[in-house]
């Protein structure tokens, strides 16, 4: 199977710009992600490498073969698109043979690779319906075995699973993910989903106004976002406004509070950062009667719970702004609206990333309203 | 308290509409019946029939209905498809394009007139197209664009043209195979649709005709109807039974596909 | 390497389309210029604009052209809306009958002869009606109703039709509110290209004014046209030119509601 | 504020019953959410409460007000739907101001309330813009507005934020209860989505097939589910077929093996019963060397790893099956696949649910694939 490799692609759509230069390289067998919010253009990068966009500038290329001049229906690449795409008039089987017919093999080589596929993708019982009388999940389904099918140097995904039911489509996630390494097929995944992304990628390409943020593997966009962006948009992070102070063993200081931070040690002092931490590392402690905390720990007070199942999130506001805590739900229980709770976290979870000098709203609700203005453009 | 699946007052418009349409039958049936004298007989039907004019003339125009189907679609089907797939913002420019032939009696007179602009037309080849009933089909082709764009229009409106096209492309398809076997499949009831609009349109078509003095079907019933009353009356009757046929073809096709789409719209529920 | 935004075959094919309907206006034009011996003036011109026919027939086609515009709105608008909210299985249903009026040949001729059947309008009250050229609108109605219901139903079809009404319902709305507050704004366009539509079809209809005797603005186009050659070519010029400012006030008003909605549908990518 | 009764509403469309006898108190002031698959009846639950369709039978009652005939102009419910229902020809200000208007309020009263409305949305800049020229978050943002200018008796929401992004779904969710909350309105909420259900209501009410499942706090529907269809649709269950054994600390058989669960105790021993285990509190670890497990605990082979950001999903094939684990991401490093490893838990975390003799494929994908394929009926 060979890779795949972008090379500086340039995409303008009139005034608006798709896509900056983007670089990016996929390695054989390997499974990518683009995410991103609406309009970063993730959706335009898979068009153009399907062909069906034209990059302004830029070249792709699949091993060492340059296709950026060859037209869609020669690329050899396999397609499953957002919106349910099989042909109406044919069945499940005629669907997943159209590749094939079109290569013009043999009607019963063409039945028994069909098959097998509707096999792989656990349609077997299928073969005959026609794609009004399949469930989304398995119009899907049926969409992913007709791109593989031509055995494609690359597969393609826009969004496959966006159109469906929750739980179809941490179901149907798995499965692909399940038949990509088993074929060991090289994979470009579009979502908007960050949970997709993660759980599925051996890496993830965060993508913002058509530039790229970070590339990494999930834990690293998950565990190091490297921009204000990826920390915002990828999980739920507590972003807290401090800066560098000059202490051997590492620490910020905000609103006048002194933060253990081990990061901080290389930092020159002074500095003003973002200090970001995960709302599942921070220990959350319901403090007696009316004692403050002692040593390194923030107090507060609970603002609300959020009940999500295996944990509740639990609303602090502090000195320090309000904080997000993930707490086991078994253990919310005893946390009242209202309790006065003292919150530490090992100094080695904060990750801290330099503002530019005079940044504002990017920490709070103003960030996100922002973004979701920017939907309409 | 389960109630009714249809409305009674929407019944009524149906029964409306219905009844605005039998009763000139009706009258025009009891019409071409009469003999004279408060008789009834079939006399006005056999006169209609035996007349060679009539079936020379509806053959006539049957065939024009053909060919112009023909042309208009095989125009049509690629610019449409085309600019929906590739120029969505044309739409309303050829929406605009589209009613132009709406305008049909200043520009049929024009083009009645261009017959006696032939000096215009330089190019001597076209001289036998201009003399023989064909040259009717340009026109009429014209004439039947709104229809056909229309129903083109919506047919492709109502599937995910880009999607697949695109998913036909992605597995290897050329345009020649993603149109016959992927898009026209899919627009099966559309072009029914825009077929037997033109047919009904061009059988019926009487200015153009008249004015370049061919004798079409229109022609002859006009002739008809201004000679002689009744067997007119029976004329409206054969012809309105050769259309049903027709027509009820068209529904019943249009009802399968309509329920196969049902069916996928229950699924969004 | 930018691309053009529109491919240039695309233009070929615009460009075919306008000068199908250029080259014919052209030569229209020319013929109706000519006052004989290689001489060119506007005699003819001069002769339609002072004959009082003309003026008469064209208020007529006008004004019978406005009510059954009128007419057919109050109609269709209640009864698509209703179609659609409710009974959307009804929608193929409608769709038959809306292309019933197209048989429009037989049937008319069945109208004309309604005339002859008087007898049976046994309501003395309608006599007035049969007698004047009001009774016309009838049989207009019904020659319109594709073209009111193709618009109307292609309007409701392009807002959610069922949500608006519903959001309108549940703060409170009544039904004529919601009419005329929340879905006839929003159908504008459609309105329009509908009152468009049927206003030319009406000025252009020949057959059932002529077996009626009316006389219409297309009848004394027909009479000019096969009376005096250039005049009939000099008055295509004029209601074609009538017409025309009709035209692109709808192009104008439908273009900026079509902005509107792109960049609605912009939002999607 | 009146709270909400439905009694015995029951609704049939041709054939396919979509209501059966629902019976339904919602308190005044507070929020319900009905939770279920494509087609289990609750959307048509609502709309029946919103007046749009009728109920072949029963009632519904506001506060002791019986409006089962009332039509749905006069019911004064706001509602907020799942696609955007703006009127597109009024800007953001007219369609809040709507309501007032045809309750013939004075203009100077139903601006001043528009404005306190879009202010209480967050809004309050784009009083003057056209439905087009919002983002979607924000025009469900006006739609919420609009429902509330009214001073509607109880408030109604059909999936309002199935058409958003994930990062704005979470941010308007979060809004939407906090201005349920301040107003005191009572509130039926409808979604798909168990998060969102789960995280926003007071009380959730599972449907499958047009019936009741389950009615409780999100804690207990997420902690005690009581059927086979609430464990499988609520978050990630393992579920385990086991026998009750006769054992006075409580404990089933299952695969031969003893699993100790204190809610066997109250369990007639031979009973075939589903055993409930949560991901999140099973807890694991590695095996050193080929040292076998003691006392009570499963051992198993690491299968695949899903990264979720604070956990990642282990599986783990056992010989009662395979089991999903959570662990939090930083630990799971140390497990790579084909590791060994011993799974034990607290006796007191898994549930049991009485299995019906000769239940068959209640576990595993295939239980799982049977929803998807209901969504076409």
């Amino acid at each position: 199977m060979p890779g795949l490799k972008l090379q500086g692609l340039h995409k303008q759509f009139g005034e608006v710009v798709a896509l900056r230069t983007l670089d990016l390289a996929v390695e054989s067998g390997e499974f990518v992600s683009l995410l991103g919010p609406s309009g970063c253009g993730k959706t335009t990068a898979l068009r153009i490498v399907a062909g069906f966009e034209h990059a302004d500038e830029g070249r792709i290329l699949v091993g060492d073969k340059d296709i950026t001049d060859v037209p869609a229906n020669r690329r050899d690449m396999g397609m499953v698109f957002q919106s349910y795409s099989l042909f109406p008039n044919m069945t499940a089987q005629q669907n997943v043979e159209f590749g094939l017919r079109i290569r013009k093999q043999r009607s019963a080589e063409r039945a028994r690779r069909a098959s097998e596929l509707l096999d792989l993708v656990g349609l077997a019982s299928a073969t005959g319906r026609y794609p009004h009388q399949l469930s989304g999940g398995q119009q899907q389904r049926v969409a992913l075995a007709r791109a593989l099918a031509i055995e494609p140097s690359v597969l393609l995904l826009d969004e496959p699973l966006s159109a469906l039911d929750a739980k179809v489509r941490v179901q149907l996630r798995e499965e692909i993910r399940r038949i990509q390494t088993q074929l060991g097929i090289t994979a470009l995944y579009v979502t908007h989903d960050q949970e997709e992304a993660l759980s599925v990628s051996d890496r993830v390409v965060v993508l913002s106004h058509g530039q790229i943020e970070q590339v990494g593997t999930p834990a690293e966009i998950y565990g190091e976002p490297q921009t204000v962006f990826v920390a915002a948009f990828i999980g739920t992070m507590n972003r807290i406004e401090a800066t560098v102070r000059a202490d051997p063993s590492g620490a910020v200081e905000s609103a006048g509070h002194r933060l253990p931070v081990h990061a901080a040690r290389n930092w020159t002092s002074g500095l003003h950062v973002l200090m970001l931490l995960r709302p599942e590392v921070i220990d959350l402690r319901p403090l007696q009667g009316d004692t403050s905390a002692g040593g390194e720990a923030m107090t507060g007070n609970v603002k609300s719970h959020t009940f999500l199942g295996p944990v509740t999130r639990v609303q602090v506001s502090t000195p320090i702004g309000d904080l997000m805590v993930d707490v086991p739900s078994v253990e919310a229980l005893s946390v009242s609206i209202g309790a006065r709770v003292s919150l530490t976290w090992d100094p080695a979870s904060p990750r801290l990333i330099e503002l530019p000098a005079g940044a504002e709203n990017v920490v709070g609700p103003a960030a996100i309203i922002a973004e979701d203005e920017l939907q309409p453009a | 308290m389960r109630r009714p699946r249809i409305a009674p007052w929407s019944a009524f418009w149906l029964l409306l509409a219905v009844l605005y349409f039998l009763i000139p039958m009706y009258a025009t049936a009891e019409f071409s019946l009469q003999t004279g004298n408060g008789q009834y007989g079939f006399d006005a039907y056999r006169e209609i029939l035996n007349d060679p004019s009539f079936k020379s003339s509806f053959l006539l125009s049957l065939r024009l209905a053909v060919e112009t189907v023909l042309v208009s679609l095989i125009i049509m089907v690629p610019t449409v498809y085309w600019v929906h797939l590739k120029l969505p913002r044309l739409r309303r420019v050829m929406d605009f394009i589209a009613i132009l032939p709406f305008m049909v009696p200043p520009i049929t007179l024009a083009i009645g007139l261009l017959r006696e602009l032939h000096p215009l037309v330089t190019v001597r080849q076209l001289t036998w197209l201009l003399s023989s009933p064909q040259q009717l089909i340009l026109p009429y082709v014209i004439i039947v664009m709104p229809f056909t764009y229309r129903s083109l229009d919506a047919g492709m409106r109502a599937i995910d043209l880009r999607i697949l096209t695109e998913a036909a492309q992605s597995v290897g398809a050329s345009w020649l195979t993603i149109l016959f076997r992927v898009i026209l499949p899919n627009l099966r009831s559309a072009l029914l649709s825009a077929a037997f609009l033109t047919i009904t349109v061009v059988m019926g078509e009487f200015t153009i005709a008249s004015l370049n003095q061919f004798q079409t079907f229109s022609v002859y019933i006009q002739y008809i109807g201004a000679a002689k009353a009744n067997p007119a009356a029976a004329l409206s009757i054969i012809s309105f039974t050769l259309t049903w046929g027709l027509m009820l073809s068209i529904l019943i096709i249009g009802r399968q596909r309509g329920s196969q789409q049902q069916a996928q719209i229950g699924t969004t529920r």
